[in-house]
């Protein structure tokens, strides 16, 4: 469904990525990992349009979105939940939900329709729906966030830095919600630092290494690899 | 019952100052560019519905109609066309870049209308209400209404619309709004048209009350910095309490210390609330 | 002998948030000491409190026996604690070299001129940039500017150097040189505090770890007997990890 | 170094030989543009050096014009009036540069424009020292000719230049202009590095008054009547900024290269088409931002 070869991208005149090739299967989950500074939320960035990629090529359902701008990449279908949320503190969590709507011209009834289904799916939204989002728990706002990314409705959806500062139970909560959404049919690009969260929850599983992908396989496998094991889950 | 009317007189006066604030704050906020040019739009607001009135007879409160788009198109396409390419450059170059707009226009001025002060005269005059020992002229009144409630619709379309949400979304965090579908530029357009909508109307307001010149427009940037200070950035509330609180502040102080002290002391109150709270009085921090 | 370094109820808040509660911990003289923690348990703030970027809110920082709780940074640069950042800031429009002999003029005790160029020509041989001594420093590579960072810290002539996570974002092979050359720095006699997200740097270098979670120190000792505390494991590790 | 040395001598020499073939108007254009060259030599201090965008040099320059009139009023000497100028205009830096150098970006901006405003007040309204909006006369030199009086004028403002032209080198090839370069780069970075942020600025900002604060007493006594609006004109603050834009920020010659095609534009302009020569300068402005936002001496680099 999504497919990235050979991308080189970078900041002025720092380069972070050194050709990057991975691809997301319709319908799974993919995550990525990787230590801090490998280039994996460059990566997002440059799928998103944030960032210019100098080389290689991103393609999404066979169109070519190498230079895309964000709002052709939302277009396109696919939602980018930025690292640390970045949730619009000062407005009501529902007008975060609508801003994620932005982009949507199929009516304002099939936008509220979406609206009850993000609260279906994370009640305490619906709580909290008049409240400032920047008022929210750590896990409420990564919640809000999920939905505002959903509202696009997208057909994938890229989550940067999921469990981030958050407490086990309420990652938890997170990945269950994400495995239904997967059943109801949407891909899921996850990008996760705990690598036994990512391993758990993904079918298949990236590694990134110093600006590459530097392997990659079936998630339960890199669970058992003697090398992920002492490179990423510590030494013990 | 000189203090009533003392404060009338400066409520008048703040929701003549809170118009003209409201559309700075926004593109300050907004943009992070200090828009030198928004005194000289005043003052091409004036002038459009003082030659309206002189010239063609229209009353300046329906002048208003015909400024409101066109100072939209105008803003709109300054910002597309030229300042929407120095939009990330130090804060040094779009003051710079704002600043020489603002003397092209100033020049223009003096050459089309001559340094001659003008200002409308009402023929009939709409007289004035008297509230016991208080008295208002209704021309006055009816700007000031017309002011604020100018402002208040730019609060509604900034909380309720569509477009209004993405413009406060780009203020709080221009990444998050593009990864929104926002198409930043745009809103950065939209905004400096805003500006100058709320600008040229201001001006069209003023001409009834105050004597305009090319180069009143100073005075009037002057007003904004204050009331963008007191009221914090990018806030239509803010601006809103901010005017107020100057116009009040600048009727007593006129008051006390003589007419002739009240730009001073606005000056001054604006060093003091700058060297107390960086972020104004009512503001938030943005996302500078 | 009094320690190098010494926090008594150390508490920083913002706003509502308190980041530090009540840490009291101390370093002594040539010690290298491991901080570690997950992420936002008050490692950076703690780092901060230390070189006053953020003043405690209660309790009190000592250094060399000096009560330093109140001081600004560039006091404290001047009193020898020097501070690596986890994102890296050199001054972008000057050269390497300008950037390390700014380190040494300013905190070090470096005169102005040839001959704090020369020494920071040593410190840049030291971590190994001294061929790029006259580029800008803004068009290295991350693994080169953590170099830098290293080189900065020396050229401050530290009595105690705060490393926050200087490994974050190498490849293994460039962690295994930038290990070889903390070790080396140790070896100066330079009393060093590592931020670390990766164990395996910690345990590597470090006679002593201190553990935070949600600002408070929650554990203190060798790295042995940390890695087997039951509490350090739940906070730190994860309960998944436990359980494997 | 030394290439700097010779340059500066050479461009002394010149400056020095050049009234000696000039009339009245060529005096009264050198001594405009020397003026010009200590205004921008002076904003670069804060503004090139630090990286500030100070909107306060009319407030400097006003308020010198003022302290050296009000001096000369009351029997005080010229030289020591100029001298007295500078030191009060230091001393306001100084004062102001504590409370408003705190505050970054378009704030700083706005309170350093803010205050020439101010200032402008409150001379305008101290009726009694000032003459407030009737404006002050100054005494007139003595002097055996015009000639001879624009020639003293044009060597007191030759002098203060140098001066400013010595401090700029001094300050470039020492500690305090390493430490206003890093400041520059990245403040908070700095500070780390052990540089005193709010001395380096703090000074930085005296420097870029004191002399401003000489020129703007030199020019009192040169047009020998001053009144609030000309001497606290806005203009004085934006045009060195557009001077140092013009020559390229922070570097020794940009700010005098940039003073002198400066006052050739404007005297070209101001000559030729006197009615649209305040629009000339904001196209100028507008050129310069938007095509050579580095200066001119980006262009030799490019």
């Amino acid at each position: 469904m999504l497919r990235i070869d050979g991308l080189h991208a970078g900041y002025g005149d720092v380069p972070v990525l050194w050709g990057v090739d991975l691809a997301v299967e319709r319908g799974t989950i993919a995550c990525l990992v990787g230590s801090n500074g490998a280039g994996k939320t460059t990566l997002l960035r440059a799928v998103s349009g944030l960032l210019r990629a100098t080389r290689g090529h991103i393609v999404f359902d066979g169109a070519d979105l190498t230079a895309a701008l964000p709002e052709q990449v939302l277009g396109a279908g696919i939602a980018h939940v930025p690292e640390g949320r970045r949730l619009f503190a000062a407005m009501s969590v529902r007008d975060n939900l609508l801003m994620g709507a932005y982009l949507r011209r199929d009516g304002a009834a099939a936008v509220a329709a979406d609206l009850e289904r993000m609260y279906a799916l994370f009640p305490i939204l619906r709580e909290r729906q008049r409240q400032d989002a920047g008022t929210l728990s750590g896990g409420e706002q990564q919640m809000c966030a999920i939905a505002r990314g959903l509202m696009s409705a997208p057909r994938l959806l890229v989550i940067d830095e999921l469990s981030l500062g958050l407490a086990p139970a309420v990652v938890d909560q997170l990945c269950d919600a994400l495995r239904r959404l997967n059943e109801d049919g949407l891909t899921l690009l996850v990008v996760e630092q705990d690598v036994t969260t990512a391993l758990e929850l993904a079918h298949y599983a990236f590694v990134m290494d110093t600006g590459r992908v530097s392997r990659h396989g079936v998630a339960a496998a890199l669970r058992d690899d003697p090398a992920i094991r002492e490179a990423y889950l510590g030494v013990l | 019952m000189l203090t009533l009317q003392i404060l009338a007189n400066g409520l008048v006066l703040g929701g003549l100052y809170a118009c003209i604030a409201a559309g700075f704050s926004l593109v300050w906020g907004v943009l992070n560019v200090i828009n030198i040019l928004h005194g000289s739009i005043i003052v091409l607001g004036g002038y459009l519905a003082f030659f309206g009135y002189t010239q063609l007879g229209i009353h300046p409160f329906f002048s208003l109609l015909v400024a409101a788009p066109l100072f939209f198109a105008f803003g709109y396409f300054l910002q597309s066309a030229l300042i929407n390419r120095m939009i990330a450059a130090p804060v040094l170059l779009t003051l710079s870049l704002t600043f020489g707009l603002d003397l092209m226009v100033q020049n223009g001025m003096l050459l089309a209308f001559t340094a001659d002060f003008r200002k409308i005269i009402l023929d009939p005059p709409l007289g004035v209400l008297a509230l016991g020992p208080v008295v208002i002229p209704i021309d006055r009144l009816l700007a000031m209404a017309l002011a604020l409630g100018l402002t208040g619709l730019l609060y509604l379309v900034l909380s309720g619309s569509r477009i209004g949400r993405a413009i406060v979304a780009v203020r709080m965090d221009r990444e998050a709004s593009a990864l929104m579908g926002v198409n930043v530029r745009r809103i950065y357009a939209v905004t400096f048209g805003l500006g100058a909508l709320m600008a040229g109307v201001a001006g069209t307001l003023l001409a009834m009350i105050y004597p305009i010149s090319p180069l009143a427009g100073t005075t009037y940037l002057g007003k904004a910095f204050v009331i963008c200070v007191l009221g914090g950035l990018g806030s239509v509330p803010g601006a809103m309490v901010g005017g107020l609180a100057l116009g009040v502040v600048e009727s007593f102080g006129g008051l006390w210390l003589g007419p002739e002290h009240a730009t001073t002391l606005s000056f001054l109150l604006l060093i003091a609330v700058l060297l107390v709270r960086p972020t104004g009085l009512l503001g938030r921090k943005g996302y500078e | 002998m009094s320690p190098l370094l010494e926090l008594r109820g150390v508490t920083r808040q913002f706003g509502g948030l308190r980041a530090l509660a009540a840490v009291d911990f101390s370093i002594a003289q040539g010690e290298v000491v491991g901080l570690i923690g997950p992420n936002g348990a008050g490692k950076t703030t703690l780092v901060n409190v230390i070189t006053g970027v953020h003043p405690a809110t209660a309790g009190t920082v000592r250094f060399a026996g000096e009560d330093v709780t109140r001081q600004q940074p560039w006091q404290a640069a001047r009193r020898g604690i020097a501070r690596t950042f986890q994102i890296v800031q050199p001054f972008p429009d000057m050269t390497v070299l300008e950037n390390v002999a700014a380190a040494g003029v300013f905190a070090g005790s470096a005169p102005y001129g040839v001959r704090a160029e020369a020494a920071a020509m040593e410190h840049l041989g030291f971590v190994g940039l001294a061929e790029r001594a006259r580029q800008r420093a803004g068009s290295l590579t991350l693994a080169m500017r953590k170099r830098l960072e290293l080189a900065k810290g020396l050229a401050m002539q530290p009595k105690l150097l705060l490393l926050d996570e200087v490994n974050a974002g190498l490849n293994p092979a460039e962690i295994e040189q930038a290990l070889a050359l903390i070790r080396a720095i140790a070896a100066r006699g330079v009393t060093i505090l590592i931020i670390e997200h990766l164990m395996k740097v910690v345990l590597n270098l470090c006679s002593r770890i201190v553990v935070l979670h949600h600002g408070e120190l929650i554990a203190s000792g060798d790295p042995q007997g940390i890695v087997r505390d039951p509490r350090v494991v739940q906070a730190y590790l994860g309960r998944r990890y436990a359980a494997h | 170094m030394k290439r700097t040395f010779i340059v500066a001598l050479v461009v002394l020499a010149v400056l020095l030989a050049v009234p000696l073939t000039m009339q009245a108007y060529g005096l009264r254009i050198g001594t405009t543009m020397l003026m010009y060259g200590v205004l921008a030599m002076s904003w670069n201090f804060i503004g090139g050096m630090a990286g500030y965008p100070s909107f306060a040099s009319a407030a400097f320059f006003g308020l010198g014009a003022y302290a050296g009139a009000v001096a000369q009023k009351y029997g005080v000497p010229h030289y020591a009036a100029w001298a007295l100028a500078g030191l009060v205009a230091a001393l306001f830096a100084a004062a102001l540069g504590f409370a408003l150098l705190r505050l970054r970006g378009h704030y700083f901006a706005i309170a350093s424009l803010v205050v020439a405003e101010a200032l402008r007040e409150i001379v305008n309204s101290a009726t009694a020292l000032t003459g407030g909006g009737m404006g002050l006369n100054l005494p007139l030199p003595q002097a055996s000719s015009v000639e001879a009086q624009a020639r003293f004028f044009y060597y007191a403002m030759l002098g203060v230049a140098a001066l400013t032209f010595a401090a700029s080198f001094l300050v470039r090839h020492s500690r305090l202009g390493f430490g206003l370069r890093c400041i520059q780069q990245n403040e908070s970075a700095a500070d780390m590095l052990g540089v005193n942020t709010t001395l380096y600025k703090v000074i930085a900002f005296v420097l870029s008054g004191a002399f401003v604060g000489v020129a703007g007493a030199i020019y009192a006594s040169w047009v020998h009547y001053i009144e609030p609006p000309d001497v606290f004109d806005v203009l004085y603050s934006v045009k060195p900024i557009v001077m140092v834009l013009l020559g390229g920020a922070g570097t020794l010659f940009g700010p005098l290269l940039g003073a002198g095609v400066f006052l050739g534009l404007e005297e070209l302009v101001w000559r030729n088409y006197l009615s649209v020569h305040t629009g000339v300068l904001g196209l100028l402005i507008v050129l310069l931002v938007v095509f050579l936002p580095k200066g001119m001496l980006a262009l030799r680099k490019a």
